[in-house]
């Protein structure tokens, strides 16, 4: 009986398969690699269209062939007895020469698309520079000056040529919808470009960091929002304006923090500087919450680990939370500012985008999640973030500042100097007004 | 001198397990040697590969062949000494010399012409190579230590990790051969190598010709080239 | 296969390699050439020749001759079994076209195309 | 059972394969090579279920999206140490075991050439691997992935034990896979019975003398690679580290030139098991010998040219990518070849469907899934939207489970009557196999979809919603099926050593040497060396009518001088190497001594991490001393 099953049993694999196969292009798959949403994608598709028909007629032939020797030949009584062959030149031959043609049909397209692909990015794409850390990205876009982080958008229908670098291990940058991805490896740059089509303004996409970077690599995710190149603009806008509260009194007159850029790049600061944040910082695109798909808002559950009161969150005073994190006095239990760039806030820190170890806060409200994709943006989250980050998201970089909380860093758990739930929600009224 | 070994491989079928039948007449030692240093070629173009990689990458001196001031305005000259690495490499050729020799001593035992002669005596070429591949590994004591002095260790840039870890491989090849010879050595003394022995002296040769030929590549990629 | 050598053969064989073994003659030559083309390549180095583009290949070309010259007289690999040629020149292809295509990935030879 | 051979005389003393020396001591200073291949196995096959369970834990933590099994770590030190385990203690030593048992006995030798380095390759295992291996119970197993990418390993990103146990651990496992590496190539060269020409060994030693040389030019490259790392995190050494201006690439190339000779070391083995098992159950010889030795050879040389497949996304340049797409493709032509071959051994034979044969069979239809999406891969641009997602896992499950592990069990079960006198049951070795086959691809097929739909790999957890959900469910659904199998698969191993049915010498009615002398084999294999003169030896004595058209040539009388050598015939009498005054090697504990050595030596490096310097001496300095004069103890003894 053994031997009549896998008769039966392979077909219904492959009928299994093309039935996957099928339902594969359905909506679904939030981050299918099959839909033709860039031209680098595209080109890809054509590539692996073809690897597919190939493949699928190797295997269907050889499983075949397999299939049908083993049930003819199956030892029976009365069966013919075995034939001594010892091996047949013309037939090995053609069983070489078969298989080189088939990888001539795959390897021709697969040299072209190389070249295709690989070439310089065409002249006056948008540049924008990803920067992999331990676990978040930093995007910045160099001839507009804005940085920011886990959210990228982009404009659909015009190129954008991301120069990819890593501060500390190798990470990948990888959007499955829009194509393929490229390693960000520290001491070196990668280029990596395509072109989203114009017609899909107005979407999100996942993206995830796909070179294995540490304990937190599963949670070092992003968003890509392709708009409009109008909506574009319009979000450039409000990104290179400063925080929303600052300046502060008594920094008012501070300059506006250099631009620092990637060693190598000849980013150049804003040719205006930008207004003040008062009026500005409200204004402009963000890609709205309520359209956002469900597969883009995280549904990472929060460690039921770190207690907090979320009724404190409502009475979350944002002056207060501002004067804490931008005063210098509260440095030693407020050092957000030692990390997070707020554009705007207590400048003389003088922190660079290139020495920060944190991702700049500047519109952090203004940005749907955040952790790098972790956790939406509310302000339980936040709460929970701030107090203990290391719970939130294992191994994460950024200290523990909640008053009896473990610091694993510090090896040891925080006095009553430190945050307590109070002080965090003004501090999370302050960071949600960051739009 | 395999010669020897299947010669005697019926009388001896007993005593010495060398003389096992093989199926191509070899010796597995020689066989085995053989194949080791195949994987050694592998080891050493890994190393040198890594070297010659990272060459010109160092972000900080000193540097093996350019002038380096470091940014306190301190000047740090090229580091290789090519005269007294030359005077070494000299030295570890003719040891090879005097190694052929001392296999030449154990398998002619007893032939006229070796009888009696310096041509004869393995006991000094088995010594005279010793010393040789010994005053091979003093130069490179002397290199190293006054390249610490000069401010470059194995810690300080690319350029000292790759340099000490290769040349360092290449010693500790040396020093491996020396301890080898000399083992050989009191064999020659404690009861004498005849040519029965010589397959001992043979792989304990080709293995010393071996890290001669990679010192050969070391020396000119190394040191010569710029 | 050819590759069968019964051991009778090979000891004839070998009895025959015992003839062409190189002697003290060969052996002082072989090192004076080695000495010689040290020499040469030592003092090349502080030549204004070692400015132009073809020093590099002449030193490669110079060791490699060195190298040559060693495995096939010191080692005897000339006059002893082809089987140790096979093992000795294999592995050294493999490791030295591992060295060259890895110093073409770093850039540390010239592109190809 | 079908058998076409008459039960032999011969009754061994015990069915242990002990011959009367059994106990602890005899195994710890055996120096034969079958005990050594019966340890290898045995531990190997601990170490394959180590993997596995590790497995088991990953699937059940991936089972449903945001689920909490095990912590992020912990997921991170399960995964390198299932790469680790399965790649270096599970299919390697699987491999070895059978290069061990069967080698000697395939070219109709007494031993290895040097039994008791066979030893200290197997004790260096055994302890390297129990080094890896144990820190994952104290939760600081290494956690930087199977082929541990720098920077990542540096002191600057893992400050703990974790990557220390790693880099020494896999250092100490290479100097037991060069060791043995050294001994089969020598053996196969040099103890060849007489008339047993290359081209007449049997396809298993074939692979395997292929599989040496990758062995022996592969691991220096991760050999110097780990030496660098090793300096790097005990020595304040630059290889790695990014503020000196390394390269993080220079580590991959380096593993990977390693790297991808391996992957043909973990499958070559199991192709030469699977060339041996079709013919016989076909009752056919294997079709195109030649074609199938030089294709194994091709595999190894161009295995070296392609290693830089693995680095598709890390940006070579077009020119470089194109070229090692090419090379990488090229490889699926002789591998197209062996397939083809195997098929039509079966062509026109008598194919009896026994445990060992389906999954030989299911190796080629399991490996050839695998090789296409291997192909896949091949080609760059694509390879952008696959690497280091689940489709490359799927692809390498299916070449190293569908292909290596189908292959070795396979050969279990056709050598088991061999090594033990019995057979295993076949009707739990058909329920085996089917549970396998349809478990293997529930688990590793859906890992295509997740794959190409965005999944990718080395994630503890994954978000709902992605679309991933039902992909993985089945595979973990696949594990559970799998692990039960497996179960069945150990039961009726364990059962069977002492409760299958009694196998004669040639259990299946096999052409090659093994299959001539009594099961299991006496500690000197063969009471009188036979002459071969053809690639079926006992075929041509057995059934003369198979072998009739083909030329036979017997070496020349001249030429035999070994006083043991006589014409192929089946040995039937079971006497001691004594009573055939056959000298055999002494047992001897010298080759575990140098062993635990070499592995003291090296945990003394620890200890520099936990900056007790003096401490790291002293081990050092005693490891040392332990393995120089255990090694001048074995030098100096006689062999036998
Ligand atoms: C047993 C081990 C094994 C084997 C045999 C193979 C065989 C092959 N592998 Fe695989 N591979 C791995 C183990 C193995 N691999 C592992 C472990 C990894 C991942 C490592 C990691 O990242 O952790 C990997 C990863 C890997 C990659 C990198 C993927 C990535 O990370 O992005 C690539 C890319 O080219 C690749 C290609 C191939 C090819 C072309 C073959 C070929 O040899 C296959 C040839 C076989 C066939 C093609 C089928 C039979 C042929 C025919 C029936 C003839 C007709 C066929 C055609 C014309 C196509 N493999
Ligand atoms: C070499 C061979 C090999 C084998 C055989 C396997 C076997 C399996 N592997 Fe894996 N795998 C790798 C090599 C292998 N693997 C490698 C190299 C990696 C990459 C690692 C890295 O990224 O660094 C990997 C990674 C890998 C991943 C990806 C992890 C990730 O990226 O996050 C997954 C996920 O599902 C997986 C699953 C499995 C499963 C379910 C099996 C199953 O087939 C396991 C089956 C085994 C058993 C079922 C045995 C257990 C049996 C019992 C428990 C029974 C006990 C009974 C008694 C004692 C009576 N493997
Ligand atoms: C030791 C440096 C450090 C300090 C101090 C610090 N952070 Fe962070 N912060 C980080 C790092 C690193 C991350 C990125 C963590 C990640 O996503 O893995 C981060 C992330 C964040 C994020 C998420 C940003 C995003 O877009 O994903 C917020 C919000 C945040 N920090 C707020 C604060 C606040 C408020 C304080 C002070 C009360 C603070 N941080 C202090 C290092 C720091
Ligand atoms: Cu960053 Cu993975
Ligand atoms: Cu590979």
């Amino acid at each position: 009986m053994s031997r009549k099953r896998p008769h039966r049993f392979a077909p219904a694999v492959l009928l299994a398969a093309v039935v996957l196969m099928l339902a594969a292009c359905g909506v679904e798959y939030p981050n299918s690699t099959f839909n033709h949403t860039s031209d680098l994608n595209t080109a890809i598709d054509a590539l692996w269209d073809r690897l597919l028909l190939l493949g699928t007629i190797v295997f269907v032939f050889v499983e075949v062939l397999l299939i049908f020797t083993i049930y003819k030949f199956r030892k029976r009584p009365g069966g013919a007895p075995a034939k001594q062959i010892h091996g047949h030149a013309a037939l090995e031959i053609t069983w070489t020469v078969i298989p080189a043609l088939i990888l001539v049909l795959i390897a021709v397209p697969t040299v072209r698309t190389i070249f295709k692909t690989q070439a310089k990015a065409p002249a006056g794409s948008l540049e924008v520079t990803v920067i992999g850390h331990q676990w978040w990205w930093e995007f910045r876009y160099p001839s507009l000056g804005i940085t920011t982080a886990n959210e990228l958008y982009i404009p659909a229908g015009k190129t954008v040529n991301f120069t990819l670098q890593s501060r500390d291990v190798i990470h990948s940058f990888w959007t499955p919808q829009l194509g393929g991805k490229r390693d960000l490896i520290t001491n070196r740059t990668n280029y990596l470009w395509y072109t989203v089509n114009a017609d899909l303004a107005e979407n999100v996409f996942n993206g995830f960091c796909t070179e294995y970077c540490g304990a937190s690599h599963a949670n070092m995710r992003f968003r890509v929002y392709t708009v409009s190149p109008d909506k574009f603009d319009s979000w450039t806008k409000r990104q290179q304006a400063n925080g929303v509260m600052s300046p502060i009194p008594s920094v008012a007159a501070a300059p506006v923090v250099a631009l620092a850029s990637v060693a190598g790049s000849k980013a150049k600061a804003p040719a205006t500087p930008p207004a003040p944040a008062s009026q500005l910082a409200v204004d402009g695109y963000v890609y709205p919450l309520a359209q956002m798909p469900k597969w883009t808002i995280p549904q990472t559950p929060v460690p039921s680990e770190i207690k907090f009161d979320d009724a404190l969150l409502a009475g979350g005073d944002s002056a207060r939370g501002h004067e804490m994190v931008a005063n210098t006095k509260n440095m030693g239990t407020v050092p957000c500012l030692t990390c997070h760039i707020i554009r705007g806030e207590y400048t003389a820190m003088g922190l660079k985008d290139d020495v920060a170890a944190g991702p700049n806060l500047t519109h952090i409200a203004s940005r749907h999640t955040f952790a790098a994709g972790l956790y939406p943006t509310t302000p339980a989250n936040l709460a929970r973030w701030i107090k203990n980050a290391q719970v939130m998201k294992p191994g994460s970089l950024m200290t523990v500042l909640g008053a009896g909380e473990y610091n694993p860093m510090l090896k040891k758990t925080n006095g009553s100097t430190a945050l307590d739930d109070r002080q965090i929600a003004d501090i999370v009224a302050y960071l949600m007004a960051l739009k | 001198m395999a010669t020897a070994v299947t010669h005697e491989a019926h009388e001896a079928h007993d005593t010495h397990e060398h003389v096992h039948y093989t199926s191509t007449g070899l010796d597995n030692r020689k066989v085995a040697i053989w194949a080791f240093i195949g994987s050694e070629c592998m080891l050493f173009a890994s190393l040198i590969s890594t070297y010659l990689i990272y060459k010109g990458r160092s972000r900080v001196g000193p540097l093996p062949h350019e002038i380096w001031t470091s940014p306190s305005g301190q000047i740090f000259q090229p580091i290789l000494n090519i005269p007294v690495t030359s005077a070494s490499t000299f030295v570890l050729l003719m040891s090879s010399l005097v190694m052929v020799l001392a296999l030449a001593a154990v398998e002619n035992r007893g032939k006229p012409g070796y009888v009696g002669t310096l041509l004869g005596n393995s006991k000094f070429w088995l010594a005279a190579t010793a010393l040789m591949g010994a005053t091979f590994l003093g130069f490179q004591a002397y290199e190293f230590t006054s390249f610490v002095h000069e401010g470059l260790t194995i810690k300080t840039n690319l350029f000292g990790s790759s340099f000490f870890t290769l040349t360092g491989f290449h010693g500790a090849h040396v020093t491996a051969g020396v301890l080898w010879l000399l083992t050989l050595l009191a064999i020659d003394i404690k009861r004498g190598l005849t040519p029965k022995d010589a397959i001992l002296v043979d792989i304990c040769a080709l293995y010393w010709h071996f890290v001669d030929v990679v010192w050969i590549a070391i020396f000119t990629l190394v040191y010569l080239i710029k | 296969m050819s590759d069968h050598h019964a051991p009778g053969a090979a000891a004839a064989q070998e009895e025959h390699e015992e003839h062409e073994h190189p002697s003290w003659k060969q052996y002082k030559w072989v090192a004076l050439i080695l000495l010689v083309i040290t020499v040469v390549e030592v003092w090349v180095y502080y030549t204004p020749f070692a400015k132009s583009p073809y020093f590099n290949p002449f030193l490669i070309t110079m060791s490699a001759v060195k190298f040559g010259i060693v495995v096939q007289m010191y080692m005897h690999l000339k006059y002893d079994h082809k089987l140790f040629r096979a093992l000795f020149f294999g592995p050294l292809l493999i490791a030295m076209f591992t060295v060259t295509a890895l110093l073409f990935l770093f850039h540390q030879l010239p592109p190809l195309f | 059972m079908a058998t076409t051979a008459a039960a032999p005389k011969f009754q061994p003393v015990n069915t242990d394969g002990s011959y009367g020396e059994s106990g602890f001591w005899s195994w710890m200073t055996t120096v034969d090579h079958k005990r050594i291949g019966t340890l290898y196995l045995y531990t190997a096959l601990f170490f394959f279920i180590v993997g596995g369970i590790e497995a088991g834990i990953m699937r059940w933590q991936l089972a449903l999206p945001n689920s909490h099994v095990v912590s992020a770590q912990m997921y991170n030190q399960l995964f390198t140490m299932h790469g680790t385990t399965m790649v270096f203690l599970a299919i390697m030593p699987l491999s070895a075991a059978f290069f061990n048992y069967l080698i000697p006995l395939q070219i109709g030798a007494r031993d290895v050439a040097f039994p008791r380095l066979n030893a200290f390759s197997y004790w260096v295992y055994l302890l390297g691997g129990l080094f890896i291996s144990i820190p994952i119970l104290f939760k600081t197993a290494p956690d930087a992935g199977w082929f541990g990418y720098a920077p990542l390993t540096t002191p600057q990103f893992s400050g703990g034990l974790n990557i220390d146990f790693w880099v020494i651990g896999l250092q100490i496992l290479g100097i037991s896979s060069l060791a043995a590496a050294f001994n089969f190539i020598t053996t196969i060269i040099n103890l060849r019975a007489p008339g047993m020409t290359l081209m007449r060994m049997p396809m298993f030693t074939w692979m395997s003398f292929v599989v040496q040389f990758l062995l022996i030019l592969a691991f220096p490259a991760i050999t110097i690679a780990l030496v660098f790392l090793l300096f790097d995190r005990f020595f304040g050494t630059q290889f790695y580290e990014i503020a000196s201006g390394a390269d993080p690439l220079l580590w991959q190339h380096l593993f990977w030139v390693f790297g991808h000779p391996e992957v043909y070391i973990l499958i070559l083995p199991a192709f030469g098991l699977v060339s041996e098992i079709l013919p016989t159950f076909s009752k056919k010889p294997l079709f195109g010998y030649n074609v199938m030795v030089y294709s194994g050879i091709m595999i190894g040389v161009l295995g070296f040219g392609v290693w830089a497949h693995h680095m598709f996304a890390v940006g070579m340049g077009a020119v470089a990518d194109s070229i090692f797409s090419l090379v990488t493709m090229l490889i699926g032509i002789p591998t197209g070849v062996k397939i083809f071959n195997w098929i039509a051994t079966m062509w026109a034979g008598e194919i009896r469907f026994t445990a060992a044969m389906k999954f030989a069979i299911g190796l080629i239809a399991l490996f050839t899934i695998g090789g296409i999406s291997g192909v896949m891969h091949s080609s760059p641009p694509a390879d952008t939207q696959q690497t280091d997602t689940y489709f490359v896992v799927a692809h390498f499950h299916y070449v190293l489970f569908g292909g290596s592990i189908m292959g070795i069990l396979g050969g279990i079960y056709y050598y088991f009557p061999k090594m033990t006198g019995r057979y295993m049951s076949e009707k739990l070795g058909t329920w085996h196999f089917w549970l396998t086959f349809i478990a293997m691809n529930l688990t590793f097929f859906p890992m295509h979809f997740s794959g190409l739909l965005g999944m990718p790999r080395r994630v503890y957890t994954y978000d709902a919603g992605q679309g991933w959900e039902k992909f993985n469910l089945a595979s973990s659904l696949g594990t559970a099926l799998l692990i039960f199998a497996t179960s069945l698969f150990v039961i009726n191993f364990l059962w069977s050593r002492k409760n299958g049915a009694k196998a004669p010498n040639d259990a299946w009615g096999a052409a090659t040497l093994e299959w001539s002398i009594p099961s299991p084999p006496p500690d000197y294999n063969f009471a009188q060396i036979p002459i071969v003169t053809s690639r079926s030896p006992l075929w041509d004595l057995k059934h003369p009518e198979m072998t009739a058209g083909i030329a036979h040539s017997s070496p020349d009388a001249m030429t035999i001088t070994d006083s043991h050598a006589v014409p192929m015939h089946e040995e039937t009498e079971y006497k001691t190497a004594k009573e055939l005054g056959i000298p055999m090697p002494f047992p001897t504990i010298k080759p575990f001594f140098a062993a635990l050595g070499i592995i003291v030596m090296f945990s003394g490096l620890i200890f520099i991490h936990l900056d007790k310097f003096a401490i790291a001496m002293a081990i050092t300095i005693g490891g040392a001393v332990l393995l120089v004069g255990s090694l001048y103890a074995w030098l100096t003894s006689p062999l036998e």
